[in-house]
């Protein structure tokens, strides 16, 4: 695949290229960004999942006793803002998006390093307000912000928890804007369209998206701020306004937003199923523009959440046709996926093992979203645990599975250390049981008619409700043995080399980490993309 | 292979031309919105917003002489508007064809 | 109380129960088989085709194209959009008979507020998180909310709509079991949202009638609409048939349901939204050969001061025999004199209370 | 991809070869490259800015539909004489944004500084108009709240939207002509330095695509909300 490769000193590396905090704060190189970013997004993460557990803890008794209604709806709040904001949709792109793209390109770094470096800091500006915000007074909306309650009748800080959210959709902007960029005029001398790795596919398409839906998040939470802060009527019914407008607007984003943290984890998922099988994803150029073409109608599906809002009738018939519609891509990928290990090679190594999962889970994810799309069936589940259980599968299930895939294929690769398979193996495990555990009895619960969002509930909920809770410990347990092995491979770790796995994409063709400016002598392609006839399968489980 | 951004000096007579028929144009929506044309009223202040508007982005932006990814995106952009505005709007045109309050 | 025994799936008790689950049912079905089927592939797969190191590759890749690639995509393209298809027209059509309430429902006003729920009966009975409905009868809610958004939600019908403030919605059901199910507000309200919770009852005729006949002291919803109307010297301007159709404002007899032709040339359909916003944005909507004198009651009138009106002026003008509505008669029993109606309305009040159950 | 991209794959020191041009960054492989780059970078970024501005034109076309008497009363109120003179200025101040880009083409110096000061004082103009209808509307109640009035208005119970939406909408311009002026400022200062020549004049073009961007958003503003239905009242 790669033309000319000089073999490099190895001591020589992006991490110790420079030291001290300074070298970290104010760098300009994609791969430390990542890192910076990989630290933060980890800790609102943890931040996010306390906020889980004190939900869980709460809903596992039919009565209010641990929290007071109050501080429920703060922290599911919280818990809603964190995971979206400053965790799902930075984690992906920002993170492993970031370290890989130019790697994956040949380039030497993104198109405009300053504006990714400041994206972190408008990220950290948008996140610690968030974080201070949410711990001091907080706020009890939930993450979608309704109005009027939210510009009326909510006794939180909605003007600055809205100011977080805000800001940290500039971050994603600028962090779209520079991987579109990046994609059209850094790529390698030969690396042509139909070249480039799946996972580049998926980042273009994400960052379409990224830019074109975040500026209407944007402008709507400035207008929730200005009707909030000044009175400036845009949805007061009290003036003739209309609610159900915010929502549309809320959506226009919010919906596509869900595309945001998915498609990444669908890019990583085809990198790691055919690294592992030693072979070309089936339907190479089919699974390409399904993203494109998610990133595309994704945009026209949004008032599927409107069923109920009073939105026309009619209106909610060419939603929902469109909404089956944008369900083919994604049932595309999932076929294809599972075509490419036919007559592979395939090993079940722990990044494998975790997008497998991924492709269980997303694809009970994406089937229950069909549910929600039958208009007349929605009516009944829609707000209920029904929704709560399908966008879980679809964002845990899916993209943190998807997420973790990536950390545990390109570790070797960000580190140059090997952690433990064997205890990879066991959390993937652990995280693929306790999950289902905490959300299936939720789809029971959800078409039993308990609506999402109560802090008290009847008691015949409880039982389907403390096994939930159950499965929440099982897979807190799960997200935190991968944080030791990790840490412990960072010291102890055996020397990844740089293709410990026997994959073909660019980015395994230079060193494990690799140097600062990526590529020693810029790569010229001249083979098609995942050529596996010359690389050794590496025995590796 | 790629076009390029070249240099491409516009002639300046083309910049005093589109200037004119800005202004012209400028003056000539002012008064049009005292004539009455009814319902069309709106639709012809925004025909002429949109030929305003395409005449800046066309020289004053350079566009013409552009290269043809800014050509997408500047037409993604205005299909992307249209997704918000139209889709929007289909669903407030059709509330109440129904004949039941908010279906 | 509602049934508190464990359960795994929930009781059906509307007309549209048992077709909501027939879908629900059908979904299940198709995708319990594709997840297993790709379950049942990647399990496969993953043991069948597991590298051995030493042992060649069987696969070249030419095979995909001799499994036929395109052949493949085309198939599972097109199976699940079919699939997709059927879903999305059963999806409508059961949502489009969920949202048009049949022409004999008899009426029930909702008012949601942070955090409860009133209803108002036509008959002039109320309640407050309690729902009381006869069995196998359409019922059809017209529903508002005086803050935020709310949504009025039955499991065990399996239909909710949101409420919204500044407007109205509907929801119509007919319950065919008898019983206690749950009322939960499904749309995040604020603190108490969990609390805003209350139960509907359904009684067969008899014990409806009774209970209707013990609770409606203050005479039906349009009298108390009328005198609402005469409080607010509505009839000082609106012809009606109080006042023989003159007026310096328009005739509100047989308005409900009509067509509006408005100043500007436009028409409207007079539905309840309508005749919320001519009275507390009079100059929204001005009707065509009417002036502009008309001032705005809003902040006069409570959100269910003005569904009262609502029913009133429904009640003008109705046709003979039309359900769930108060008898022409019980209207015209007053004077033409703003003030003596106000005085017939409040002497009318204790007798008029099982009116309408006679129309049913 | 580039072809010139591949010409200097030879070359192995990284970043070096590049030396000689002090305004190319090293992880770009020419000038023409990093040109294109920032090209594209800008109208991605008009891009996003276009999906902004496109929240409030939504809301303003739903309350525009449903509450015509509104808003044809209450952008009576406003001043079509201060709109179209403002109008004009930003145009004007549009062709001087052009013309400062065409002379930085050239290589010209003189003339980049003076019209981009030029640019500078119509944008100037435009604010200031722009606060003295502010003040004006401060003074006739007209800001939502809880003092709003609007005198004569026909349906003033939801004329408030209008306002709502105009303050929103010019204010959010105004904000746009407001981190223009103070970018233009320190263009200004760097042309003045030399820092700009024939082949490198990047910023100057770059922010010419966002001053352009501006204008386009007033060229919409301007129909939408001074000249709702002024039939049968006198246009000054």
């Amino acid at each position: 695949m790669i033309a000319a490769t000089v073999p490099v000193k190895e001591e020589k590396n992006y991490m110790n290229a420079e030291h001290g905090l300074k070298s970290w704060l104010l760098t300009q190189d994609h791969k430390r960004i990542a890192l910076l970013y990989l630290l933060s997004v980890t800790v609102f993460f943890i931040v996010g999942g306390l906020f889980a557990a004190l939900i869980r803890l709460e809903l596992t008794t039919p009565a209010g006793d641990l929290l007071d209604s109050n501080t429920y709806n703060k922290v599911f709040t919280a818990h809603g803002v964190v995971m979206i904001f400053f965790f799902l949709i930075p984690s992906i792109p920002a993170i492993l998006g970031n370290f890989l793209l130019p790697l994956m390109i040949g380039a030497k770094d993104l198109a405009f390093p300053r504006i990714n470096l400041l994206s972190w800091y408008v990220y950290m500006l948008g996140g610690t307000l968030g974080v201070v915000v949410l711990a001091t007074g907080g706020v009890d909306t939930g993450w979608t912000f309704y109005t009027p309650l939210s510009t009326t009748y909510s006794n939180g800080y909605v003007v600055l928890t809205a100011m977080a959210a805000f800001v940290a959709g500039f971050s994603s902007i600028l962090t779209g804007l520079n991987f579109i960029v990046t994609v059209h005029r850094m790529r390698a001398p030969g690396l042509t369209w139909f070249r480039l790795p799946l996972f580049v596919w998926a980042h273009y398409a994400t960052s379409v998206i990224m830019i074109l839906g975040t500026p209407v998040i944007a402008v709507t939470l400035f207008m929730l701020m200005l009707e909030r802060g000044l009175h400036i009527g845009f949805f007061d019914p009290a003036y003739g306004g209309d609610p159900v407008l915010f929502q549309h607007l809320f959506w226009f984003y919010s919906h596509p937003a869900v595309y945001i943290m998915i498609l990444p984890s669908m890019g990583v998922i085809s990198e790691v199923v055919s690294t592992f099988c030693s072979k070309k994803p089936f339907g190479y150029t089919f699974i390409a523009f399904s993203s494109v073409a998610i990133a595309v109608f994704g945009f026209l599906v949004w008032g599927h959440h409107l069923y109920v809002s009073s939105q026309s009738a009619y209106a909610g018939m060419v939603f929902s046709i469109l909404t089956y519609i944008l369900a083919i891509p994604s049932a595309i990928k999932i076929f294809n996926w599972a075509a490419t290990m036919y007559k592979g090679q395939v090993r079940l190594t722990a990044p494998m093992l975790y997008a497998l999962g991924f492709i269980g889970l997303f694809t009970v994810g994406g089937l229950t979203g069909l549910f929600l799309a039958a208009m007349g069936l929605d009516v009944h589940v829609t707000d209920t645990y029904f929704v709560v259980a399908h966008f879980h599968y679809v964002m845990v299930g899916g993209a943190i599975m998807g997420y973790m895939a990536g950390l545990h294929y390109w570790w070797p690769k960000i580190t140059g250390r090997m952690y433990s398979q064997l205890w990879a193996k066991v959390a993937c495990c652990l995280v693929f049981i306790g999950f289902n555990l905490t959300f299936f009895p939720q789809f029971v619960l959800g078409y039993l008619g308990m609506p999402r969002r109560y802090h008290v509930y009847p008691v015949e909920f409880q039982v389907l409700n403390v096994l939930s809770s159950g499965g929440a410990a099982v897979l807190g347990l799960g997200y935190l043995i991968p944080g030791v092995y990790f840490l412990w491979s960072l010291k102890y770790g055996a020397k990844a080399g740089d293709n410990p796995w026997g994959a073909t994409t660019l980015e395994w063709q230079t060193s494990s980490p690799p140097p600062t400016a990526n590529f020693e002598v810029t790569p010229v392609v001249t083979t098609e993309v995942y050529d596996y006839s010359n690389t050794e399968v590496p025995h590796i489980v | 292979m790629q076009e390029h951004s070249e240099h491409h000096i516009v002639p300046k007579r083309v910049y005093a031309l589109v200037f004119t028929t800005l202004i012209i144009m400028t003056w000539v929506t002012a008064w049009i919105s005292t004539v009455d044309l009814g319902p069309m009223n709106i639709w012809v202040a925004l025909s002429i917003a949109v030929f305003k508007a395409s005449i800046v982005v066309l020289f004053f932006m350079h566009v013409k002489y552009g290269t043809r990814l800014t050509k997408m995106i500047v037409c993604s952009g205005i299909l992307w508007l249209m997704f918000l505005l139209f889709v929007t709007m289909g669903d407030m045109w059709t509330r109440g064809w129904m004949g039941v309050p908010g279906r | 109380m509602p049934d508190q025994s464990f359960q795994l799936f929930p009781e059906a008790a509307s007309s549209i129960a048992g077709q909501v689950d027939a879908l629900y049912a059908f979904m299940v079905l198709i995708s319990a088989l594709f997840s297993l089927l790709i379950a049942f592939l990647i399990i496969f797969f993953a043991i069948k085709y597991r590298h051995r190191p030493g042992i060649k590759p069987t696969f070249k890749p030419a095979d995909d194209h001799s499994i036929g690639g395109m052949v493949l995509e085309i198939v599972w393209t097109a199976i699940p959009l079919v699939l997709s298809m059927v879903m999305f027209v059963w999806g409508v059509s059961i949502y489009f008979t969920q949202s048009r309430p049949p022409a004999d429902s008899m009426e029930i006003y909702v008012t949601g507020k942070q955090w409860m729920w009133k209803v108002q009966h036509m008959e002039g009975a109320r309640e407050i998180n309690e729902l009381h409905i006869p069995l196998n009868r359409n019922i059809k809610l017209t529903m508002t909310s005086e803050d935020v958004i709310h949504d009025f939600y039955i499991p065990a019908f399996r239909t909710k709509a949101d409420v919204l403030p500044g407007k109205y919605t509907t929801e119509w059901f007919k319950a065919t079991k008898t019983g206690a199910y749950h009322i939960f507000c499904a749309e995040y309200c604020g603190t108490k949202h969990s609390e805003m919770i209350g139960t509907v009852y359904v009684m067969n005729e008899a014990d409806y009638s009774q209970w209707l006949a013990a609770g409606s002291g203050e005479g039906s919803m349009a009298e108390q609409g009328q005198s609402l109307f005469n409080q607010l010297g509505c009839g000082n301007c609106h012809a009606s048939a109080v006042n023989n159709g003159i007026g310096r404002g328009p005739n509100l007899n047989g308005l409900y349901g009509s067509r509006v032709d408005l100043k500007d040339g436009t028409a409207v359909k007079a539905d309840e939204s309508y005749i919320r916003e001519s009275v507390m944005y009079p100059q929204a909507k001005l009707v065509a050969g009417f002036d502009d004198v008309m001032p705005t009651f809003k902040g006069l009138i409570s959100d269910e001061g003005m569904l009262k009106l609502i029913a009133y002026v429904k009640s003008m003008g109705l046709k003979q025999g039309a359900p769930n509505t108060v008898p022409p008669a019980s209207v015209t029993t007053n004077s033409t004199a703003p003030t003596a109606g106000r005085g017939a309305a409040r002497a009318a009040t204790p007798v008029t209370a099982p009116t309408s159950a006679g129309n049913k | 991809m580039s072809s010139h991209a591949a010409s200097s794959h030879t070359s192995a020191v990284v970043g070096h070869e590049a030396a000689h041009d002090p305004n190319l960054k090293h992880h770009f492989e020419n000038a023409d490259q990093q040109k294109e780059s920032a090209s594209i970078g800008m109208w991605v970024f008009l891009l996003t800015e276009l999906m902004f501005f496109g929240g409030l034109f939504l809301a303003y076309f739903v309350y525009r539909q449903w509450y015509p008497a509104a808003f044809i009363s209450a952008s009576n109120k406003t001043d079509v004489l201060i709109g179209a003179i403002n109008t004009t200025v930003l145009i004007c101040s549009s062709l001087t944004m052009a013309l400062a880009v065409h002379y930085a083409s050239l290589g010209k110096k003189q003339l980049l500084v003076f019209f981009l000061i030029a640019t500078l004082l119509l944008g100037g103009i435009f604010l200031g108009v722009k606060g003295y209808e502010y003040h004006d509307k401060w003074v006739h109640h007209e800001i939502p709240g809880e003092h709003f009035e609007c005198e004569g208005c026909q349906d003033a119970g939801h004329a408030q939207l209008f306002f709502s939406l105009y303050f929103g909408m010019t204010g959010l311009h105004a904000s746009h002509m407001i981190i223009g002026f103070g970018i233009l400022l320190v263009l200004i200062f760097q042309a003045n330095r030399g820092d700009f020549t024939a082949k490198w004049y990047t910023p100057v073009e770059m922010f010419g695509l966002y001053w352009h961007f501006v204008d386009i958003v007033w060229i919409f503003l301007f129909p939408l909300l001074y000249l709702i239905d002024r039939v049968g009242r006198p246009l000054l």
